[in-house]
């Protein structure tokens, strides 16, 4: 690969000897794929012992910047340096050498092996006859689950685990190796409040140690809590770093964006009438002990919060056919029985899930595809061949008002950047009309903060038009603010209900942890 | 293995991304590597030898390579799921055993129920395989190798272990000519035109790469991922079934063991032509190209009088060769 | 028990013409109520040698084995032997030092039927020609003592060049694409084909269809199966030569009684197939296809006078 | 396919969870079915014919399931990555050729030599399709299709077609008996024991797991997966050339033809034993209960002299069964 070594670029990229050293610095970084430039000439430099956070809109270019930090992809050209260092051999276990760790984006658990297994691959203990010393690694992970409040069985198989103690896993990996570089790519997007702050408190001990972290994330208050300093993308270049301090949330957001953003929530209008759409009773999800029953209504948004762990995806699952369960659902007024996906969304029920790569998009298939994969039978014609002018037309739209980045229509979903992903996973369901249901659970996973106060507009659009929402988030602000009514879930069953007037986070999670409503 | 992003380029799967939607100039770019190969071997055997390039040769080429264009047809769909269907080998010899059965019988009534018996029997053993594999859960391997051994029992049962011989005219004009064309390539064209349109215009195609591509996410978009896999393990077993009835024509006997060993080089023509084996990507095209790679290979080597032992060995080595150039080409490009 | 012997017998694989044999074998069993025990190898050497291994440990009488290769089953018979069991071979002869441990070997004359079938095209291009060979896998020694024969002939005949030969493994639709690119290969220059069996032939012969070329050069076989005497009525086939699979293993079963019964037996038996052309095929068709029951049922009369006067392949 | 979760449970992967890291009640739960089906067919084998519960009958089916084991096992690692090797068959043979042409000569040393010849050639063509897998990137059906064919190719032309016999008493010991023990028979059981060391308890093992498991993340983790690709082609190749060696040995000649077919069985030993075609899946302890639930099965039938025809068709049926039974009750224990 073409990497400048040129005297003027190296001394800029902070290998002048005086003055302390950066832990990491990048001199004209250039990378595109398929020739359209994604990042381009980025420069700037990262002290140790401080956390950064990058900023940028989905698709701005930080994961694509983080990979070749931590090896995944070699720059077109320009200059990385680690710890003073060029690096000139892009290999993830050559950045793992130079004591570069990253929790990735898209987490990345080995289904099939135990939690133990998954924690400790690649930095095995062995003993002198070549053999691991198993009882000692999973000690080690029990150790280290424990240094993070999880209760997770290290012997349990990872295939077991959700979402976000999937992602909590990726933390533990990263965050337990003596890194000097930690690259964070959106690792709370799917944690509650209380997992969050372990994160927090894992990424200060880093910091008092000397790492340098860097840390995305499209949640604006984290970025006030846990950064010193703030470095702003947008389309792929560095438009400005600053220390967090002399920044305000919405100079952050108007240099992020390109434009201001008045209100992130919609005003709410009063206006969910009393009509059913979606009644459940009696529900029993397999697997857990508890029924449920509650009501949503036309018009009505609905949230449902609760820890991880809760059982909220699980419910939302079983709604739609994707589990098994019993009890009764009624989908206006008429009782929903044997149901599986293609049949709900024939009832006009959508969906979308929280693991958006294992299940929310298929990354192999183009955008268009995916898109209109749960409409095709409504764009075939009388021939049987699907009508690709009319879902162009159509895609095109959906696409536009979600914000969606992209290059193609045809573009294959893998090449789109996280956040894009998951406005394809919501977008597929805006595509016919509406539908009577809608089921989100964390849809706005990795959205930046543009795309988001458009989606909350659609969501908020939808249910005025008649939809009913049920929605499942641990992003509070979101939850808080589009519900009507919140139902907080514990141990898969219904702990609590809060209207709105009587809504807040210390609410939510008084009756998250199984306390009282109202024990102060 | 697990799906691949191009993001970290690890090239775990090395086939190219899947263009379906059009036969456009980027598709036939991304089969460029196997295009040139293709070219160029033609070439080399026409200058090598003038026999190769006469029409009455091209024709025999297509001969020969459409009973394995039929199966590796069948074996596109299925692979595109992620499945295997290794049954196809022994299908196609019951199918010409129970063919041969009833074209004992004189007549252009017994020569059609003969046809459409052995197709039957073909989509028969698919429907089973379709149902062990989305009904009963059998992984494909186990399933397809249990009915490969079944159906050439049943073949030898059926048959005695003799050719089933004394065919009636009617039936073996079956694998003669139409109009001038011989049946078995325009039932090859017929079968790659209309998977053509069938996997890349309709909602069963687009079902058909979204259940290869990643089955819980395409079960969430409400594809019904049973009747999906019940569906082209039926075409492959009805496509074999058809490949049977031709080759029993042609041999002018049903007998067992005509299919063994086919599955192999159906699949291998699929592959060949990038259909991932971990399904959902790639397209019918890629299957031409692998199976007429495969059929210039044979006939080219036998022309060229190599002997047998080393035709095994520059077959192996051009094969490998051609895919290694194919996805070395992509990789770039992807 | 000498009396109601139980035969153990092991076939390389279930080939029509072994399927045809154990039909023989069968009546020969049932005539002297004996017990068959027979195994197919599915064509894989080590199968073989396991099913040896465990008729001794069943303690047959005796093993009759149409070996999957000829070198091979050395230590296995030995190991029979010193059991106590004898052992013959048929249809594949057996090679090296064990082979004298051997009761008996009923097999085909290889040979001859490739010097028969090469002749027959000789004479019918009258001894000038270009001919393709088309051969057994490589390997067996069916294919490898034919090929011999057929050279033998050749050999007295320089008139006759050999443009071809190459093997199509017994196989109709192999011999279809053989013959098809050898007929674009050598286009008009092919004036006669010799085929080590008859379903080659026959496959070959669909691709002379194609070219308006079947019957108007010769083609031999061998085997005679019921395809091949089709073929020799049409002219599609001037000669074959008949392996009559029944005869053969039925014989191979009454050597392994006789031998049981301490008659003497014959070492080496080898069945000379009897040429078939347009003249004899009627009588052939009628005995081996049209009324075969009546052949099985006549056979074990038929080997006992067979043996008797020597003349084995007597029909 | 992609990873199943538990939190959707489509089921798309039959397989269970994979115990492998102790020999526990577990484990043996998990292949309940299989032990269950092999115990059930073992008794009825008792049962209805005497000759099948002998010391010596066992010994029969331990040393012909030796070979496939021996495959198998190396199949094993190479379907826990991901990948697939069609090429041992012919690597079987063709180390047979190459070790019986060194072992006509007399004498223990060359008897030795001949072993290491035989073992290093099918080595050479296990490291040929580790480095196309691995570092040219051509999918692994298609590399080892290719080497199969080569593999062959080579062993036609170095034994000219003909069986290699004349061998030496030292190399035919190879394949007798030690203090006992039949040599072929222990090499497997020492194959097995070596092999579950390694894949359960040593870093190469849980690198090969996570490589067929998640290659991304393996890869992230700073696992070799070019290096582990290698390796375990590798393994795969001197396995099948050791097996080649014992055949060899057994059959008193090389062969070229010997092992045809062999890759089937070896790969459905191991699927039938739980691993996944997916990759990081599954135990070599599953793997010998996959041969020898095929091994009783061959040897049963014919002990019961059961017509070849009909032995076909109840094997097929029964390792389907066994499958199905086993699958669907570990997807409830899961
Ligand atoms: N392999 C690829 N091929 C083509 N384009 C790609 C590829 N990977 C990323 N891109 C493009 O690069 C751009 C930057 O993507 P990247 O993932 O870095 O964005 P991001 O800033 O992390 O966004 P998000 O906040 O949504 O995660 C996007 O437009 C994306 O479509
Ligand atoms: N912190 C944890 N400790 C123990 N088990 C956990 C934890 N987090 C998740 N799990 C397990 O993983 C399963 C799925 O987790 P996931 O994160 O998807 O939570 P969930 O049930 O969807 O809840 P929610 O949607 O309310 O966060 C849970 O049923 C639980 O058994
Ligand atoms: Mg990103
Ligand atoms: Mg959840």
């Amino acid at each position: 690969m073409p990497v400048q070594t040129d005297e003027s670029n190296s001394s800029e990229a902070g290998l002048r000897p005086d003055g302390p050293k950066p832990a990491l610095a990048f001199n004209r970084l250039c990378k595109s794929f398929d020739g359209i430039p994604v990042l381009r000439e980025i420069t700037a430099r990262f002290m140790p012992g401080t956390v950064n956070v990058l900023a940028g809109e989905n698709g701005a270019g930080k994961s694509t910047l983080f990979k070749i930090i931590s090896g995944q992809l070699a720059p077109d050209s320009g200059i990385l340096v680690v710890k003073g260092a060029p690096v000139l051999t892009f290999d993830p276990r050559h950045a793992r050498g130079l004591g570069v760790s990253i929790i990735p984006q898209e987490l990345l658990p080995i289904p099939d092996m135990k939690v133990w297994q998954n924690l400790l691959v690649g930095r095995e203990r062995v003993s002198a006859l070549g053999f691991l010393k198993r009882r000692e690694m999973m000690a080690e992970a029990r150790r280290l689950l424990e240094e993070f409040h999880l209760d997770i069985d290290p012997e349990a198989p990872m295939r077991r685990l959700g979402v976000a103690a999937t992602q909590m896993i990726e933390i533990i990996k990263a965050t337990s190796r003596d890194s000097d570089v930690v690259l964070m790519d959106e690792p709370s997007s799917s944690l509650s409040s209380r997992e969050t702050e372990e994160l927090f408190r894992a990424i200060r001990l880093l910091r008092a140690r000397g790492a340098c972290i860097l840390y995305t994330s499209h949640r604006m208050e984290e970025i006030e809590q846990i950064s010193d300093t703030v470095a702003i993308m947008r389309d792929g270049a560095f438009i400005r770093q600053a220390p967090t301090s002399t920044l305000t949330e919405r100079q952050i957001i108007t240099d992020m964006v390109g434009r201001d953003i008045e209100d992130l929530f919609p005003n709410r209008v009063i206006g969910a009438n009393r009509t059913p759409v979606l009644e459940v009773r009696d529900f029993k999800v397999a697997g857990y002990p508890a029924s449920t029953s509650f009501t949503v209504h036309a018009g009505e948004i609905l949230g449902l919060g609760g820890l991880v762990g809760a059982g909220r995806s699980e419910l939302l699952e079983a709604i739609f056919g994707l589990r098994k369960a019993d009890g009764d659902i009624r989908l206006d007024g008429a009782p929903v029985a044997g149901s599986s996906p293609a049949k709900s969304i024939r009832r006009g029920i959508a969906f979308v899930p929280e693991d958006r790569k294992l299940a929310g998009v298929l990354t192999s298939l183009s955008i268009l595809d995916n898109v209109t994969l749960p409409h095709l039978a409504g764009f075939t014609g009388g021939a049987g061949f699907v009508d690709n002018a009319a879902r162009r037309a159509r895609t095109l739209d959906v696409l536009r008002r979600t914000r969606t980045k992209y290059a193609r229509l045809g573009q294959i979903v893998a090449h789109l950047s996280g956040g894009n992903q998951q406005k394809i996973a919501l977008a597929r369901w805006l595509v016919t009309g509406t539908p009577r249901l809608l089921i989100l659970d964390e849809p706005t996973r990795g959205i930046d903060v543009g795309a988001r106060s458009e989606i909350y507009q659609l969501i908020h659009d939808l249910a005025a038009s008649g939809v009913a929402v049920l929605l499942a988030s641990s992003d509070m602000p979101e939850l808080i603010n589009l519900s009507h009514r919140i139902l907080v879930m514990r141990g898969g069953a219904i702990a609590g209900e809060l209207t709105r007037d009587a809504v807040n986070q210390e609410g939510i999670l008084r009756l998250a942890m199984g306390k009282t409503k109202d024990a102060a | 293995m697990q799906p691949d992003r191009a993001t970290i380029p690890s090239g775990d799967l090395a086939a190219p991304t899947p263009v379906r939607t059009r036969v456009d100039v980027r598709a036939l770019l991304l089969r460029y590597a196997l295009v040139i190969v293709l070219f160029v071997f033609v070439g080399v055997l026409g200058v090598s030898n003038a026999s190769f390039f006469t029409l009455s040769n091209f024709n025999v080429v297509l001969l020969q390579v459409s009973t394995n264009a039929l199966l590796a047809t069948g074996a596109t769909y299925v692979i595109l799921t992620g499945g295997i269907d290794l049954s196809v080998g022994s299908v196609v010899g019951m199918s010409g055993v129970v063919a041969a059965m009833v074209a004992q019988r004189d007549g252009l009534p017994w020569s059609t129920a003969a046809v459409a018996a052995g197709v039957a029997a073909g989509g028969a053993v698919g429907l089973l395989n379709g149902s062990l594999v989305a009904v009963a859960r059998v992984p494909a391997f186990v399933a397809t190798l249990g009915t490969m051994t079944i159906a050439l029992g049943i073949a030898y049962v059926l048959s005695d272990g003799q050719p089933i011989s004394g065919l009636s005219d009617a039936f073996l004009a079956v694998s003669d000519h139409f109009y001038g064309f011989p049946v078995p390539v325009l039932l090859m064209v017929a079968a790659v035109v209309v998977s053509w349109l069938l996997l890349s215009r309709t909602r069963l195609g687009l079902h058909i790469y979204a259940t290869g591509g990643n089955p819980q996410a395409a079960r969430v978009a409400g594809v019904n991922l049973r009747a999906i896999r019940l569906t082209v393990y039926t075409i492959s077993g009805l496509l074999a079934g058809l490949a049977g009835v031709v080759l029993a024509s042609r041999a002018t006997a049903g007998i067992a063991t005509t299919g063994t060993g086919y599955e192999l080089n159906a699949i291998a023509a699929a592959v060949i032509g990038g259909i991932s084996l971990m399904g959902g990507r790639g397209s019918i095209f890629g299957t031409v190209f692998g199976f007429m790679i495969i059929g210039v290979l044979d006939n080219g080597l036998n022309i060229l009088n190599v002997s047998p032992f080393y035709q095994l060995i520059i077959k192996g080595a051009i094969i490998i060769g051609a895919v290694f150039i194919d996805s070395t080409l992509n990789r770039k490009d992807d | 028990d000498k009396a109601k012997p139980v035969i153990g017998f092991t076939v390389y694989d279930m080939s029509s013409f072994i399927a045809w044999g154990k039909q023989g074998a069968e009546a020969i069993t049932k005539a002297i109520n004996g017990t068959l025990l027979w195994q197919s190898a599915h064509n894989d050497v080590n199968a073989q040698i396991s099913q040896i291994q465990q008729f001794i440990n069943q303690k047959v009488d005796v093993i009759i084995i149409a070996a999957v290769n000829s070198a091979t089953l050395g230590p296995q018979i030995e190991q029979a032997t010193k059991a106590g069991i004898p052992v013959i071979a048929t249809n594949l002869s057996i090679s090296g030092p064990e082979a004298a441990k051997l009761v008996s070997y009923v097999g085909p004359n290889d040979v001859g039927a490739g010097e028969q079938e090469a002749q027959a095209v000789v004479d019918a291009l009258k001894g000038k020609g270009n001919v393709v060979i088309m051969q057994g896998p490589v390997g067996q020694s069916g294919a490898i003592d034919r090929t011999k024969g057929i050279q033998n002939i050749l050999a007295k005949n320089p008139g006759i060049k050999v443009l071809a030969m190459q093997p199509a493994n017994w196989e109709r639709t192999q011999a279809y694409k053989l013959m098809q690119d050898w007929l674009s290969r050598y286009n008009g220059q092919i004036d006669g084909l010799i085929s080590e069996n008859d379903d080659m032939a026959i496959g070959s012969i669909q691709a002379l269809k194609e070219k308006g070329l079947a019957g108007k050069i010769p083609v031999s076989g061998v085997d005679a199966i019921k395809d091949g005497l089709r073929a020799i009525r049409s002219g599609d086939i001037i000669e074959t030569n008949l392996q009559n699979g029944a005869l053969e293993l039925g014989m191979a079963v009454q050597v392994a009684v006789d031998h049981l019964q301490g008659k003497p037996v014959p070492k080496e038996a080898m069945l000379q197939m009897p040429a078939i052309t347009k003249a004899n095929v009627d009588k052939f068709y009628d005995q081996l296809f049209d009324h075969s029951d009546k052949f099985i049922e006549g056979l074990p009369e038929l080997i006992k006078q067979n043996m008797a006067s020597g003349q084995y392949a007597n029909e």
